[in-house]
């Protein structure tokens, strides 16, 4: 008798925990469903066209994905506001790809087949667009991506075809670092430069690259060239031989939370030597971790400039300060426009049929976009201006503008 | 005895032949989408590694956190052979998992001394290590990862793998050898007592499991077309245990089950964006205070157990 | 003092004492015999609060103590030797003996204690800084036994003290088992060894898979065939 | 000659920060054998905690160090009560995952609550160069900082442990809880105090960390974390002199690879370095290989 | 020539000589005990003769074979087995099981063979569960044998355990306190069950015992050691009257 009470207790009390589980499923399903409903625009399909965005929003490169998709829900916000096109809404369609490849593959997959999207932004890393890649090509789906400078995006190396549907609106590693490497040469009249990059980002690496080659092209030297991993935070040693070395400029083609500390080590160590970087220095932050004293006699190639006196500029930027309450980034930018461009090719296709979106993406002439005039050359790769941003009191101000000489 | 032995195993060969078929046909026929397909991929590659990771941790009681590691070598080595070298899927497949196994035996021998956590720590550092050599080749493209992998992997040769690491696996268990790693696990000095090779069970534990962890390395090579080192970071070892853990240590359907739950809980979980991992870690942590013995504990479900739970006739196969 | 009514313990689905009644006096040797797995050790577990019985009531010195956290008990004048002595191996004997007065808080008092436990172990002192794990076994027993006599307990419970000693050891434990108990203890004694525990008890019970099936003064039980039979060797 | 003295100096200081969140770690673990996952990210709320006291109460720096103390032992001891306790009892493993989630939960809660971007910590302190050799040689005053502080709170731990009551109340819980208990000992408490005492340490750790690289993040607890818990086992874990001797190793080897070879091979080389340590003495640096009796 | 020979076997852990020249010499089918004060090194030798511990220095023979710097399992494949202690069976393993691994080291088959399930592995397998049932059976453990190890009681546990160590087909078995935690009637149950399976298995045993009885009862010779030296040897007769015996061991009243 008594063991069969024995019994029934312990079955109760299994109960009581299911049930506990349940309720906690519950509420967290609900907390994440308000969640969820507060990202997305009016859910009635039909009347809507769907644009993937499958971004970097959780993991170590949360950053870069956040700020592109803050960029691209100001433009679709703004595009929605003005009556959408062809007199349908945008409705975007965010998911987290947590940086990890198989994520953004899965997520670009579930886009495509189980979401019906026209056309997929993203991702921010090269990895994660190179996973989403196949997927676009197999469902035929224009693929737009703002941050992957990698050129086997666009092209793939084994037959060195462009691929059809894919797309981005950031220039490529070597415009970039021949644009950086013409500026040392001849603005700063740099001879003998060290290259510091990040060994675990390709983006970096590539640049790197790319800079050796056009700096040694145009008749400089580099003295020295060294890596630092994503979790170094100590950079005092490589810095100590490159100023032994005898460079009279450093090129750190990294991003802006390791190169302010790069820089700011450098100049604890008394190195005054003048660092030239690329777009991922750009970050409100640079100044805030780097020290704004630090900074001056530092420059970097970058997509556009917040001080940009142009008006599109200036407006996208009061736009962005006004919904998110900082200055827009690069990443921010390059978001934004690639969310316009999306919208002015549905338009000038006159339709949101993939193929169509892919075919008026391919023509893209003088698109006026925040990060510069931008067209499409064969490779779909941008062909734009590049912003060259010096560093002064911590303030970013436009030094100069200059197209790849290649 | 033995006829009934012999009429379970055609009734287990002909479900899985059903289920073979069936998914087969599905696929084709498109009633299974690409995005159920994709994560169909994600089951097996979870049940391959849960399944020999649970050998080394389950059964043998070796604490080891280098599982991506091995993953990472069966990944690199056959993706190398089958797009550089152009060696077919399955040779290139067999020599990646070979290489891990080869991995297993080198980290096993020296490590097998240590005990519990620090055992722990050492495999991690084998991991991170496989990690920072791949991401300085150039050759095999770096932190950027190997790209333009084929999608040679099909159905049926994941149904294929699955089947074999389980059979494999679950053979191995119900057999003296089995047996004999049970026993390390339980009291290794006893069992050293009783005249079993601790030390030779140990890399045989470490090396079968890192092979099938060389299998699921190139199954996801070949399927998601693009290798990087860091999707073998040491989250994806804890991912690993994660499933072991969840199923139950030494329970080898309970790693089949968690792997299949915890997959589709990270399917479901895609659609919250932000907060799908906030939810992933409140569930884990829910899970694991409800259930710390894992969801079968070290039990298995069997055809006998579900016969006698649903009442059928009881198989009196005295083993 | 301590009266134990009908308690009922469950260690998960094993039903390990089933209704245990027993009642200590004051100044009493109080011993429970039994075959291993009788439930001895549990019964002084449920005492001292580290295990709690579904059911029953524990009151000592009419104070209600079942469902008392361990510590509560401590305080309260219990103090457990548990059944294979364990000694904080890697602190010193000193460490050791001072974490039996963990709850005391008058100095003085416990330095007597001290000396007191010195004058019943002379061995100790010897080894005051040496650590606990490198003591021999005889000398951890009397380790153990000096740390719970470190919170001046009014009832003192000693689970196996002879367990795997030499037999001139048990016979040393026993005679200050005796002593410590004339100085004024109260003790409950579990032995494995009936023979040297019906010698020195004044009452004893016998348990039986979880349940008592005899109890009484010591002499007399130690005469009864039933206990000859199966506990004493015949 | 003055570089490699200037390596040893970068060592030291890198050395002292793994130091000392390695001695949270190890402490935590010498009572209750958990590794404690979410250690990194009791430091990251720590660092944070420390930042928005100074950046929107204006806090002074020990002020913003003492509010991130208390805010990180609280939430250790809460992590402790709602995740690890009820598995008190249960397998290693279940705890270890436990703690895994704990720390996907606070990373991913940070991401979402404090956002992603990387934050400036404030220079509240002045970071003075003092330079010798001709200028050959740089300390800087956070490194003398971090070092001296990771130094006295290795000395207050040691203290704690070996000379006060709770301190040995600690060991005696670590070695066995219910003699712990039969001693009076409330072992709830005792790891309670723990937690408090360890997730403190990680928050003077999290302020330092953010001092000297100038950025705070909702990851940063991430690898600093991993890696402490390598110089920890390193050292023998459980062991404070242990955690302690295992971060300047493991932080000397780090800048003396970076510095005369490529921070390309650190990572690999380093772990290397731990396994030969490992077979060679398996129980770490300090630790005593313990024969299990038989 | 006797069956295990130990010569001058000494050990010292950390500068504490726990074992000093300790001679054995054990001839087929002796049954010997080996009694001492806590800590008198009986379980070192134990230890030592199993290849748990290496020896400072000695060596030991068995069957003229020097098995000095073997690891446990090949001196358990050599014909040594022995218990614990403090029991130690593999607590989640079937009672069967346990006994099965025992057979593991003379009657294995290829790992193949069991993945492949070829037909020795049915062969192999078959023989070690017939081996496993006999024991039992002997050990009247036979209604228990799906029972996890770790639920039996106590007095089982230990019987299981010479029951496995019987199953690892020793020529020399070592038992470390068989009695430890029995009860009188238990006790001599286990005697008569040691005697038993002398004769049955043709064995030589050598005991740890704090037990007088069963030392008394059934040994033919005892040993005494005390600090790490043999202080005594001789019949049961002879050590209950040995003087230094009764001094450091026995005391006056066992007498």
């Amino acid at each position: 008798m008594v063991y069969k009470c024995f019994g029934r207790g312990r079955v109760m009390n299994k109960w009581a925990k299911v049930v506990g589980l349940l309720v906690v499923l519950l509420a967290l399903g609900l907390a994440a469903g308000c969640g969820g409903g507060g990202q997305e625009e009016a859910k009635d399909t039909g009347d809507t066209i769907k644009i993937g965005v499958n971004y970097e929003l959780s993991g170590e490169v949360a950053t870069f994905g956040s700020h592109t998709k803050d960029g691209i829900m100001l433009a679709f916000e703004e595009i929605n506001a003005n009556g959408g096109v062809l007199g349908k809404k945008i409705e975007p369609i965010v998911r987290d790809n947590r940086g990890i490849a198989d994520e953004a593959m899965s997520v670009a997959t579930k886009l495509i087949t189980e979401e019906g999207i026209v056309a997929h932004l993203g991702a921010a890393t090269t990895g994660c667009t190179l996973a989403a890649v196949p997927v676009c090509m197999q469902y035929k789906i224009p693929l737009l991506t703002t941050s992957a400078t990698n050129p086997d995006v666009t092209v793939d190396p084994k037959t060195g075809e462009t691929r059809e549907y894919i797309f981005r609106t950031c220039f490529i590693d070597p415009p970039q670092a021949i644009v950086g490497a013409d500026f040392a040469y001849n603005d700063l009249k740099a001879r003998k430069v060290a290259i510091y990059y990040d060994n675990t980002n390709d983006y970096s690496k590539g640049l790197a690259v790319e800079f050796e080659k056009a700096f040694e092209a145009i008749g400089g030297q580099v003295v020295a060239t060294e890596g630092y991993g994503k979790d170094d935070e100590d950079f005092r040693p490589t810095l100590t031989n490159f100023s032994k070395a005898g460079a009279d400029l450093i090129y750190v083609p990294g991003y802006y939370q390791k190169v302010a500390k790069i820089i700011s080590q450098a100049r604890e160590l008394g190195i005054k030597l003048p660092f030239l970087g690329a777009d991922g220095w750009d970050s409100p932050e640079l100044v805030s971790i780097a020290g704004a004293e630090n900074l001056n006699n530092t420059y970097f190639t970058n997509h556009y400039s917040s001080s940009d006196p142009s008006e599109r500029v200036q407006n996208f930027v009061k736009a962005y300060k006004k919904k998110y309450g900082s200055v827009p980034d690069s990443f921010a930018a390059l978001g934004y426009d690639a969310a316009y461009l999306i919208v002015d090719a549905i338009k000038r296709a006159g339709s949101a049929e993939p193929e169509a979106i892919k075919e008026a993406l391919a023509q893209t002439k003088n698109f006026e976009a925040v990060t510069g005039t931008l067209s499409f050359d064969e490779k779909h790769n941008p062909v734009k201006e590049i912003a060259i941003i010096e560093m002064v009191d911590g303030k970013q101000v436009l030094k100069t503008k200059k197209a790849p000489k290649s | 005895m033995d006829k009934q032995r012999l009429w379970l195993n055609v009734g287990v060969a002909a479900t899985l032949a059903v289920v073979y078929f069936a998914v087969d046909w599905l696929i084709k026929t498109g009633i299974i989408t690409p995005f159920q397909q994709l994560n169909l991929y994600l089951i097996g590659i979870n049940i391959i590694l849960a399944v020999s990771l649970n050998l080394i941790v389950g059964f043998t009681g070796q604490l080891a956190l280098g599982h991506a590691g091995f993953m990472a070598v069966g990944a690199y080595i056959s993706a190398v052979l089958t797009t550089k070298i152009g060696i077919p899927f399955l040779p290139a497949t067999l020599a990646g998992a070979l290489a891990a196994a080869l991995m297993g035996i080198i980290i096993g021998l020296p490590t097998l001394r240590l005990r519990g956590d620090y055992l722990a720590i050492a495999t991690l550092g084998f991991g991170e290590i496989v990690r920072g050599i791949l991401i300085n080749i150039e050759y095999v493209g770096g932190a950027a990862g190997l790209i333009g992998i084929k999608q040679y992997c099909t159905w049926p040769w994941l149904f294929f793998w699955t089947l074999i690491t389980v059979l494999f696996i679950k053979n191995f268990i119900n057999s003296t050898h089995g047996r004999a790693c049970i026993a390390i696990r339980e009291d290794e000095i006893a069992a050293e007592a009783m005249g079993i090779n601790t030390t030779k069970y140990k890399v045989l534990a470490f090396s079968i499991g890192a092979f099938f962890a060389g299998i699921a390395g190139a199954i996801y090579a070949h399927y998601f077309f693009l290798i990087q080192p860091n999707t073998f970071s040491i989250l994806k070892s804890f991912d690993a245990l994660l499933l072991v853990v969840f199923g139950g240590l030494g329970s080898l359907t309970g790693s089949i089950i968690a792997a299949v739950f915890v997959t589709l809980i990270t399917a479901l979980l895609q659609d919250l964006a932000q907060l799908r991992m906030v939810i992933y870690a409140v569930l884990l942590i829910i899970i694991m205070i409800f259930r710390p013995q894992g969801l079968l504990g070290t039990k298995e479900v069997t055809f006998e157990v579900l016969c006698k739970k649903m009442g059928g006739t009881t198989w009196h196969c005295s083993k | 003092m301590l009266s134990i009514k009908d308690i009922d313990v469950y260690y998960g689905a094993i039903h390990a004492l089933k209704g245990i009644n027993l009642e200590i006096k004051q100044g009493e040797i109080v011993t429970l015999i039994g075959a291993n797995g009788a439930g001895k050790s549990t019964t002084l577990r449920t005492i001292s609060g580290l295990v709690h019985p579904k059911k029953g009531t524990i009151t000592f010195e009419g104070q209600d103590i079942t469902r008392l956290p361990a510590q509560k008990i401590v305080e309260l004048g219990i103090s457990h030797v548990p059944e294979g002595r364990r000694p904080f191996a890697k602190m010193t004997v000193l460490e050791n003996l001072e974490l039996g007065a963990y709850l005391r808080k008058d100095k003085d008092g416990v330095r007597k204690s001290l000396e007191r436990v010195f004058e019943y172990f002379p061995r100790l002192k010897e080894r005051m800084y040496q650590k606990a794990g490198t003591l021999s076994g005889g000398e951890q027993q009397m380790l153990a036994i000096g740390r719970a006599l470190m919170s001046k307990p009014k009832l003192l419970l000693l689970d196996e003290p002879s367990m795997g000693l030499a037999p001139i050891l048990v016979q040393e434990i026993f005679k200050i088992i005796k002593e410590i108990n004339e100085a004024g203890t109260t003790i409950l004694l579990v032995e494995q060894n009936a023979h040297m525990a019906l010698q020195i008890a004044d009452r004893a019970y016998v348990l039986e898979t979880g349940r008592i099936v005899l109890s009484g003064a010591a002499e007399e039980l130690a005469e009864t065939e039933a206990v000859k039979n199966a506990y004493l060797g015949g | 000659m003055t570089e490699f003295i200037q390596q040893i100096l970068n060592g030291l200081s890198l050395g002292s920060i793994y130091a000392l969140i390695a001695l949270g770690y190890t402490m935590v673990y010498g009572v209750i054998q958990l590794i404690n996952f979410a250690h990194g990210e009791i430091l990251m709320v720590g660092a944070f905690a420390a930042f928005f006291a100074i950046t929107v109460w204006g806090a002074n720096i020990f002020a913003a160090i003492i509010i991130a103390m208390i805010a990180s032992s609280l939430l250790g001891v809460v992590i402790e009560r709602v995740a690890y306790r009820p598995l008190r009892n249960s397998g290693r493993l279940a705890v270890l995952i436990t703690a895994i989630g704990v720390s996907l939960l606070l990373q991913n809660g940070g991401l979402m609550v404090f956002g992603t971007d990387f934050r400036a910590f404030p220079r509240v302190i002045e970071n003075t160069h003092y330079k010798f050799f001709n200028g050959s040689i740089t300390i800087t005053s956070y490194q003398i900082l971090i070092f001296t502080v990771t130094v006295v709170m290795m000395l207050i731990l040691q203290y704690i442990v070996q000379k006060t009551k709770v301190g040995k109340a600690m060991r005696a819980v670590s070695w066995d809880k219910d003699a712990a208990k039969l001693m009076g000992i409330n072992v709830d408490n005792i790891i309670s105090v723990t937690f408090a005492i360890g997730s403190a340490f990680a928050a003077v750790a999290g302020v330092l960390l953010g001092l000297y690289y100038n950025t705070i993040y909702p990851l940063m607890g991430l690898m600093p974390g991993l890696k402490a818990f390598v110089a920890a086992v390193l050292g023998g874990i459980g062991l404070i002199p242990g955690a302690f001797a295992g971060g300047f190793l493991l932080g000397i080897t780090e800048t003396m690879v970076s510095g005369y070879w490529s921070t390309k091979w650190r990572d690999p080389f380093v772990f290397i370095i731990l396994i030969l340590i490992l077979i060679i003495k398996p129980s770490g640096l300090l630790g005593r290989e313990e024969k299990e009796k038989v | 020539m006797a069956l295990l020979e130990v010569k001058q076997l000494s050990k010292t852990f950390g500068g504490l000589e726990a074992l000093k020249n300790f001679e054995l010499s054990l001839e087929k089918k002796e049954l010997v005990g080996l009694i001492g004060p806590n800590g008198a090194g009986k379980t070192t030798v134990f230890n030592l003769l199993t290849g748990v511990y290496k020896p400072t220095s000695g060596t030991f023979y068995l069957e003229g074979k020097c098995l000095l710097g073997l690891k446990p399992h090949q001196i358990t494949s050599c014909g040594i087995a022995r218990t614990f202690q403090n029991i130690r069976l593999f607590g989640d393993l079937s009672v069967f099981d346990n006994v099965r691994v025992a057979n593991h080291w003379y009657s294995s088959y290829p790992v193949a063979n069991a993945v492949l399930r070829l037909p020795s592995y049915f062969k192999y397998e078959r023989r070690m569960s017939q081996r496993a049932y006999e024991l039992l059976e002997i050990f009247n453990l036979l209604d228990k044998k799906d029972e996890l190890a770790k639920n039996l009681p106590y007095g089982e546990q230990r019987r299981l355990e010479i029951a496995r160590a019987l199953a690892a087909k020793p020529k020399v078995l070592l038992l470390d306190e068989p009695a430890a935690g029995m009860n009188p009637l238990e006790t001599k149950e286990l005697m008569n069950l040691i005697s038993w399976i002398r004769e049955e298995f043709n064995l030589t045993i050598l005991l740890i015992e704090h037990d007088m009885s069963l030392v008394m009862g059934i040994c033919e010779r005892i040993i005494v050691l005390d600090h790490g030296e043999i202080i005594a040897q001789g019949t049961p007769e002879e050590i209950k009257r040995n003087p230094r015996v009764i001094g450091a061991y026995l005391g006056e009243e066992a007498v």
